[in-house]
């Protein structure tokens, strides 16, 4: 039973196979790799939207009233009732392609559909990334455009000033309202779902004020709906024909700006080290409430910017909708888009063309424009979970990844 | 054992004067206090005059078991004001962590007087203002108690938005399609219970980050219903006249002053949610279930080492939370308003999440944050109705901003269960 | 690029006009006449609703598939509209003051299309451009004065979605009305929800959340009020189960269409309505440009053209005194001939 | 019970753990198991125990075999363990944590907590073990905690015990308390398995000693027939050296001075009374004590991560106190926290990053809000040079490093910034013997380097092998010192247990 205590020390694995030595994260170098790993990356999400939209056919099939009555003579007619769904899906699927990607109309609108959508997307991950869920999206980016309609309305100015001042100004708007979370959260702990949930609708309740004084009406008039910007504010056209404006350029320069902050700068990395462990980044003597406002504020601006470019943009007046869903798209799109700012964009881009394909699907086929949301929300699901998706396709564990973290639980810090 | 001899704790000289958080707690607690105060002597006390009187009614419609008051309203606006900066003074006082309770009652105070002046000259249906509230909390409190099922085991959950939405529209088509409200909220109960298990097998099985899953939910039931809204409820309109509940009363209790009628009579939906809410408060406490729950949400990796299974009690009460959620959702439709439409919860599952976060996670602490917010909310009825010069629309922020107010002086940093939105997989 | 985009718009103006085909009625089976609604939907009970209703109608009537588009956005409203002129209809019908922008504009490019845009109108005519405006404080006027009549308590009440000219206007009209009876009568009938002096009043915030309709009415009701007028959309069949569930003895007034055919299972709750008949006004719209008489302009419907009007009693026909009857005929008439001013304004 | 582990295998991906183990536990016998850091005996346990699954091997109980899905299987089949890292829920009671799996009830359902308290009682008071049922765990000392744990195991009435290092945590006196409770459950006819670092304790204990290296059994003996060099020599697989080389200290001027020190935890409780004492350039002052005595306290006072409430710091005769971390880093003062994963380093950022983790604001490594990459890497190729950090790379996650490493990377930031001061909580807490000896050697050298050093230090080995001085803290306040000539077991022990010398 007992064997000798020191039984040959010379017999021991060497430091050579020490499980250290050997590299976990080996990747193949060069251009043809990176290649390689973006393609297999994008498998895992295009397979997610074609099942998202695979389910997407089936409930339009059996929801469509003619359909559901062929199908209703299956028995008799299987025929009709598949050439029927088929028509149905491919029709409909048509007139979504064709009206967000099939011209040059249709491109244009997709990106400027998408300009707000990315900004506020990418205030929604640039919190994520310090540590703080924002739902506040939504009121950020009312008060941003607020601010923006005020300096629209009220001055009158060369282009040159008063395009700039215009955004400025909705940056501010959107700060300020960001700016209040994390000053709240800072200071007092209240936690930052609770407040910017609220702040959503008092932003709203101000917007329903704000167009009810005279500042925000139309001479003459009043509807609540606020007078059209000023040319002199609106954001231009940089290419003739092709009715896609400043801003959609502004958002891929600010993505490009928050990726640039978030990973070469020391307030990127500050806000990233809060955000992965505030004990650590405080231990780091980084000031974590100072920290908590900035993000906050920045995540608010980003917000603010993208309001603003609604209304300098697409849809020139202030009225108490003009937001949309903007706000809530946007918490689901930094998820997609797992809170990278190229992910923003990709996935900007993705919702973008839903929306502005749905418009067209609706008007050729009468598909409730609602199917759109259903699609969204099955690709959030199918992306965040690979899983999933291998089952239905069969695929091999290899590239499909998993899904991401982004929160340790609401109470992160 | 070895003996030896403990030297006592080394006592603290007592001539060093300490800067203490407790200390620094209470300076702003009693801020806050005087504030509040002070704010009700100078707004309410000293804008009406000593002539006025409030006329609070407090009975509800049709019923006279008890007088309405009537006072004086100067005086009562100057005794509550002066009420709350006594609380502020004796915080000063009681130096201790547990004093933020005072700040709540200054608030409460001032709440008080608000409502006493907006009644002068007048005829303020206090009654109504509290029934009022208790209606508008109980999908609230619902709601929450659904997410703190969920978040008691660990699992977030930020869909009670979309299984409220879900339960709404498939408790109002089935009620009206059989014609009974209780096979309504039967099925209301069981798209909650589906949404629940969709909700446990995204974030369980496939481990997908919980908020993201949650996300996923809110979007697709809001997709969902409206799509089915328009596609089916518009054509066939009578699958959408579910009718409601009515109240009923329970008898002897019905008959308390003032207590009876708001809390004995009421449809029921207002008693499951009471009924819940006491429930729960002892179960999660003093049941073996509650036991098993609470640790898992805490520390899941204890609980499986004494053999608790951590997925099964999951999977089992994020089911039972979309059930919840599934009678909240069903409050809508059969127990409010009598029929759907798009988008009908309109951010009250997300209100619930922050009465939920607000309540820390307790049930009685629930129920508390969903009556202020309800209060808050009919309060804007009750101001408006008595012709306040305040704006409709500020106003309406009432509930929004009372909500900040509160969570930022009152609940502070809230204590989250530990493991909350952690997946947790058992050895390999 | 657009040769494509050219293509599938021919394919789809061919698909419509073989299915009108098929139907085969009246000799203008290429007419087609559509409808853009704001963010509401069609389904809202009562004001997208109408127009549909007038639209589909006259549809039935001409014989052609009226194609409605829904906006989810403010941003839809322009790539809606100009996704119906691309699939050829003549007349396009936008519905609220939110598309006057984007109607105007497309109007100004589209010269061959005519519009007709309900609840809104531009201070500039445009021969393809029918603006539908109505005074719709004549026939909330009469409704008060009917409440003012008919009211128990001596408290009516009245809320709205949100405090918006399209909305008050009933407000200010039902309160004119109440303060009229007062005088004529001597009563001290109280309006509860609302003050023209102070510009404002009772609202629910929103046109979703019909459990705030329910909850508001019962405030109301708490108030004393006996006869409740919800100018909320959707939100304002939530009275519906307030009065109801209450057990009180409280009616209501619906608005924009009668009550009895929008919610028709609470028929017995609605003493009456202040209807807007944008269903007629649209209706008229789209047979004019049918039979090619359409004219642009401002529509005003007043009481006078029928376009506003006190709807039908229904069920509470009986309690109408003969002597009531009258004096809304009187008071009708001095509206019309403008003897009496249908706001406190 | 007896016990038998039959070649067993487990593989995680990447590693095998523990390879054709064999192993024997008598009952009635303590049975030691021996092994660097991750040598894998705790694998084995939790094989024991039915947490994870063999790849090979099995498992028989009397001469069975025996099938385990689930703790609650091992459970049942008589086997407790108390595992290295607590398995206890802070916020429940003591009661609580008990009954957790076995809830006694009065009606379905129902907690019984009575019985429970009763249960908790009557078990405590039987193996001396001395505890409150109703007591916030959370709230009691860590080594009140471990009790805690083996009274779950007893309430299940295991028959086979596993202790995990149960003995980490805990002060001398209650180590040996600790020890008798061990002798005495074995004595009852239990089979129990004992694992430790520490050698004296295990030849102190142990019937049987088995030795793993690396996933294998190395060796099995008795302590009769091995010496602790002998132990130790098996476990590394090298010789080692257990003591520090040092030369006698010239202390020179004051650097920190802390004057009658007040701090308050979380909960406002008072946890630094009064404290005073100076540390000098050059010398190695170590602040020894029981965990919750106030060291953590008095250390985060110090570096400017929780304000004192009253008292005074200074550095170099400046008053800093209250300044914060960022503040004390510009004055020359580093330190290295109690808590690497939690407060040291940010597991989700790379070891490059981790390295410059504090600095990140100050030249070289950025210039504006510019963070200057060049630098950053330069900087981390050369520490982990000069600290011989064992990592795939310097972009690696440092969360995938092992925890020696992990220390490295933060003792070694924190060496490269010190100028004047030099705070280290709990150096080597869970590291090997290797790993333990380099740290201590580059602290004695920051020493001659005429550092001031300040030592937190629960470990009492560690104190003594390095200390110039000892202060030794008890209850928030300073209850005795020794110079680092005088300190023996003996004379810190006493007073780390509260017993004026
Ligand atoms: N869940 C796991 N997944 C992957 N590897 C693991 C897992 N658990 C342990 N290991 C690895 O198995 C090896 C043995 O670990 P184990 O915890 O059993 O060591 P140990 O002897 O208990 O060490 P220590 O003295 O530090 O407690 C280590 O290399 C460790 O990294
Ligand atoms: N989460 C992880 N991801 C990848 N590799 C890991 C992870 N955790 C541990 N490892 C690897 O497992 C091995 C053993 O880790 P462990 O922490 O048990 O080491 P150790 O033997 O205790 O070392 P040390 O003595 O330095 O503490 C290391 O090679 C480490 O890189
Ligand atoms: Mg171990
Ligand atoms: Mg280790």
């Amino acid at each position: 039973m007992t064997a000798p205590p020191t039984e040959a020390p010379e017999a021991l694995p060497s430091d050579a196979d020490d499980p250290l030595a050997g590299a976990p994260h080996e990747r193949r170098p060069g251009v043809v790799g990176a290649l390689r790993e973006l393609a297999l990356g994008l498998i895992g999400p295009l397979l997610a939207i074609l099942t998202a939209l695979i389910v997407g056919a089936l409930i339009i099939v059996f929801t469509d009233p003619t359909t559901l009555e062929a199908w209703g003579s299956f028995f008799s007619a299987p025929g009709t009732a598949l050439a029927d769904s088929w028509d149905l899906i491919a029709t409909s699927y048509r007139a979504l392609f064709d009206s967000s990607l099939g011209s040059q109309r249709a491109l244009a609108r997709t990106l400027v559909q998408s300009t707000p959508l990315i900004l506020v997307g990418l205030s929604v991950a640039l919190a994520f990334k310090a540590g703080m869920f924002n739902i506040g999206g939504a009121g950020q980016l009312i008060v941003g455009a607020m601010a923006a309609a005020w300096i629209g309305i009220t001055f009158d100015l060369p282009q040159v000033v008063h395009l700039p001042l215009a955004l400025v100004a909705g940056v501010i708007g959107g700060a300020v309202w960001g700016g209040i979370v994390g000053f709240l959260k800072a200071r007092t702990g209240a936690h930052e779902v609770i407040t910017s949930i609220m702040l959503n609708f008092v932003a709203l309740r101000l917007l329903d004020y704000a167009l009810s004084t005279d500042t925000f009406r139309r001479p003459g008039r009043s509807d609540p709906i606020s007078p059209e910007m000023p040319a002199s504010v609106r954001l231009p056209e940089p290419i003739d024909s092709f009715q896609v404006h400043l801003g959609f350029v502004i958002a891929l320069l600010v993505a490009w700006g928050a990726w640039w902050l978030l990973q070469r700068t020391t307030i990127g990395f500050r806000m990233r080290a809060v955000g992965a462990n505030a004990k650590a980044a405080r231990y780091a003597g980084m000031g974590v409430a100072a920290t908590t406002v900035l993000s906050m504020g920045i995540a608010g601006g980003l917000a603010g910017l993208g309001g603003t470019t609604i209304l300098l943009g697409s849809t020139p007046r202030l009225t108490g909708g003009f937001f949309a869903s903007v706000g809530f798209d946007a918490i689901a799109l930094a998820l997609l888009g797992r809170a990278s700012p190229i992910g923003v964009v990709g996935a900007g881009l993705l919702f973008g063309a839903l929306q502005a394909g749905s418009t067209g699907m609706q008007a050729q086929t009468s598909t409730p424009i609602d199917i759109i949301f259903v699609i969204q929300a099955l690709i959030i699901l199918f992306v965040a979970a690979p899983a999933i998706v291998r089952t239905v396709w069969r695929v091999k564990e290899t590239r499909l990844g998993a899904g991401q973290r982004f929160s340790a639980g609401w109470g992160a810090q | 054992m070895t003996s030896v001899t403990t030297a006592p704790a080394p006592a603290p000289r007592d001539d060093v004067v300490e800067d203490t958080g407790a200390r620094r707690h209470a300076l702003t607690v009693a801020g806050l206090c005087f504030l509040a105060g002070v704010a009700a002597i100078v707004l309410f006390g000293l804008t009406a005059t000593s002539d006025q009187v409030s006329t609070l009614l407090m009975n509800p419609r049709g019923v006279d078991t008890i007088p309405d008051v009537e006072l004086p309203t100067q005086i009562a606006a100057f005794v509550l004001g002066f009420g709350a900066i006594a609380l502020g003074v004796r915080a000063l006082q009681v130096v201790d962590p547990k004093i933020t309770v005072f700040f709540g009652g200054a608030l409460g105070l001032f709440a008080l007087a608000l409502v006493i002046w907006a009644a002068r000259d007048g005829t303020g249906a206090f009654y109504g203002l509290i029934a009022g509230s208790v209606q508008r909390a109980t999908p609230i409190a619902l709601g929450a108690i659904a997410g703190l099922l969920c978040e008691r085991t660990g699992v977030i959950n930020i869909a009670i938005e979309g299984m409220m939405l879900a339960a709404a529209f498939g408790a109002a088509i089935t009620a009206s399609a059989t014609g009974s409200l209780w096979i309504g909220l039967l099925c209301g109960v069981l798209t909650g219970a589906l949404f629940g298990a969709i909700h446990a097998v995204i974030s369980i099985r496939y481990e997908v980050d919980q908020i993201v899953g949650g996300t996923f939910i809110n979007i697709f039931a809001l997709g969902l219903t409206s799509y089915l809204t328009v596609r089916v409820l518009v054509e066939y309109s009578d699958l959408n006249q579910p009718g409601t509940f009515r109240p009923f009363e329970i008898p002897l209790l019905v008959d308390i002053p003032f207590l009876g009628p708001l809390l004995f009579s009421q449809n029921v939906f207002g008693f499951v949610m009471f009924g819940l809410v006491a429930f729960l408060a002892w179960a999660l406490f003093n049941t073996r279930w509650g036991l098993r729950v609470r640790s898992v949400g805490e520390h899941p990796r204890a609980a499986d080492t004494v053999g608790i299974s951590v997925r099964f009690i999951r999977y089992r009460n994020v089911i039972l939370g979309g059930m919840v959620a599934g009678i909240g959702g069903a409050w809508f439709t059969l127990g409010s308003a009598g029929r759907f439409d798009q988008n009908m919860t309109n951010g009250k599952g997300f209100i619930a999440l922050a009465a939920m976060i607000f309540g820390r996670w307790h049930p009685v602490g629930a129920l508390i944050a969903a009556l202020i917010f309800g209060f808050s909310e009919q309060l804007n009825d009750y101001l408006a109705l008595l012709d306040t010069p305040i704006p409709s629309e500020f106003l309406l922020m009432a509930p929004y901003v009372v909500t900040i107010v509160v969570v930022a002086g009152l609940v502070g940093r809230p204590r989250v269960p530990a493991a909350n939105g952690q997946v947790y997989r058992s050895g390999g | 690029g657009d040769d494509d985009d050219t293509d599938t718009t021919t394919d789809d103006t061919e698909d419509a006009t073989d299915d009108t085909s098929e139907d085969g009625e009246g000799s203008d089976s290429d007419f087609l006449a559509c409808e853009v609604t704001d963010t509401g939907g069609v389904d809202d009970r009562s004001f997208n609703e109408n127009a549909y209703n007038g639209l589909v109608q006259a549809s039935e009537e001409i014989g052609f598939e009226p194609v409605v588009l829904e906006s989810q956005s403010d941003a839809d409203f322009e790539p809606n509209i100009q996704a119906l002129i691309d699939q050829g209809c003549d007349l396009v019908v936008t519905v609220g003051f939110l598309l006057g922008d984007a109607t105007e504009a497309a109007a100004q490019e589209n010269t061959d299309t005519d519009f007709a845009i309900v609840d809104f109108a531009y201070e500039t005519e445009y021969e393809n451009v029918l603006g539908l405006t109505y005074a719709t404080d004549q026939a909330a006027f009469m409704a008060g004065y009917v409440a003012a009549a008919q009211t128990q308590t001596g408290t009516v009440g009245t809320y709205g979605g949100l405090n918006i000219p399209t909305v008050n206007i009933f407000m200010k009209g039902f309160e004119a009305g109440i303060e009229y009876h007062n005088e004529q009568k001597g009563t001290d009938v109280q309006l509860v929800g609302w003050s023209t002096a102070d510009d404002d009043g009772l609202f629910t915030g929103d046109f979703e959340d019909l459990s705030k309709g329910r909850q508001t009415t019962e405030s109301l009701l708490d108030q004393g009020a006996d006869i409740i007028l919800p100018v909320a959309g959707p939100v304002g069949q939530g009275s519906v189960e307030a009065i109801r569930a209450g057990g009180d003895d409280a009616k209501l007034i619906w608005v924009d269409t009668d009550g009895c055919e929008s919610v028709a299972d609470a028929c017995d709750l609605f003493l009456t309505s202040v209807m807007k008949n944008f269903d007629v006004s649209v209706y008229d719209a789209v047979t004019a440009a049918a039979n090619g008489e359409f004219e642009g302009g401002v529509y005003s419907g007043t009481l006078e053209n029928d376009g506003v009007e006190l709807g039908p009693f229904n069920e509470f026909e009986g309690d109408i005194s003969d002597e009531l009857q009258s004096e809304l005929d009187d008071i009708r008439a001095g509206i019309i001939d403008g003897s009496i001013a249908t706001t406190l304004e | 019970m007896r016990v038998e582990l039959r070649g067993i295998t487990k593989r995680f991906p990447g590693v095998v753990a523990n390879e054709d183990v064999n192993l024997v536990v008598e009952p009635g016998q303590v049975h030691a198991l021996l092994g660097e850091n991750g040598a894998g005996k705790s694998t084995l346990m939790n094989v024991l125990f039915g947490l994870y699954r063999q790849t090979e091997g099995e498992v028989l109980l009397d001469g069975v075999p025996a099938s385990f899905s689930s703790p609650a299987d091992a459970i049942d089949a008589g086997i407790g363990m108390v595992h290295q890292h607590f398995m206890l829920v802070p916020v429940f009671t003591v009661a609580e944590n008990v009954m957790l799996g076995v809830e006694p009830t009065s009606a379905p359902g129902v907690l019984d907590r009575d019985a429970a308290r009763r249960r908790v009682l009557e078990l405590s008071a039987r193996h001396g073990l001395d505890v409150d049922p109703d007591a916030m765990v959370e709230d009691l000392p860590v080594g009140v905690q471990q009790r805690v744990e083996i009274l779950k195991a007893l309430y299940r009435e295991a028959d086979c015990l596993i202790l995990d290092e149960p003995t980490a945590v805990l002060t001398p006196s209650e180590i040996d308390d600790m020890l008798e409770i061990i002798r005495r459950l074995a004595d009852e006819g239990r089979s129990v398995i004992f694992i430790s670092h520490k050698l004296r304790e295990v030849r102190a204990i142990a019937d049987t000693i088995t030795i793993l290296r690396r996933g294998r059994v190395v060796g099995t003996t008795t302590p009769d027939e091995s010496d602790e060099q002998e132990l130790a020599t098996a476990m590394v697989g090298r010789d080692v050296q257990l003591v520090v080389d040092r030369s006698a200290a010239s202390p020179t001027d004051v650097v920190l001075r802390v004057s009658d020190l007040r701090v308050r935890d979380e909960r406002d409780q008072l946890a630094v009374a009064d404290v005073s004492f100076d540390v000098r350039a050059g010398e190695i002052v170590a602040i020894a004590g029981v965990q919750g005595n106030g060291q953590s306290e008095l250390v985060s006072a110090i570096v400017g991560l929780r304000r004192p409430t009253a008292g005074r710091v200074e550095l170099d005769g400046t008053d800093v106190t209250g300044a914060n971390p960022a503040r004390m880093v510009e004055l020359g003062v580093a330190h290295v926290p109690e808590d690497r994963q939690r407060d040291g380093l940010i597991s989700s950022f790379p070891v490059s990053d981790n390295l410059v983790l504090n600095l990140t604001g100050r030249s070289p490594y950025s210039r504006g809000i510019r963070m200057d990459r060049r630098a950053i890497r330069e900087n981390a190729e050369r520490l982990v040079q000069d600290f011989d950090i064992r990592t795939s790379s310097i972009d690696a996650a440092v969360g995938t490093l092992s925890g020696g490493n992990q220390q490295k990377v933060i003792v070694g930031r924190e060496m490269s910034h010190t100028e004047r001061l030099l705070v280290l909580s709990q150096p080597t807490r869970g590291l090997d013997v290797g790993s333990i000896q380099y740290i201590h050697h580059r602290i004695v050298q920051a020493r001659d380097q005429g550092l001031a050093v300040l030592l937190n230090s629960s470990e009492l080995d560690e104190v003594l092998a390095l200390a110039d001085r000892v202060i030794v803290m008890y209850r928030g306040g300073v209850i005795g010192e020794v110079s680092g000539e005088e300190a023996t077991r003996d004379s810190v022990g006493m007073l780390m247990a509260g017993a004026r010398a």
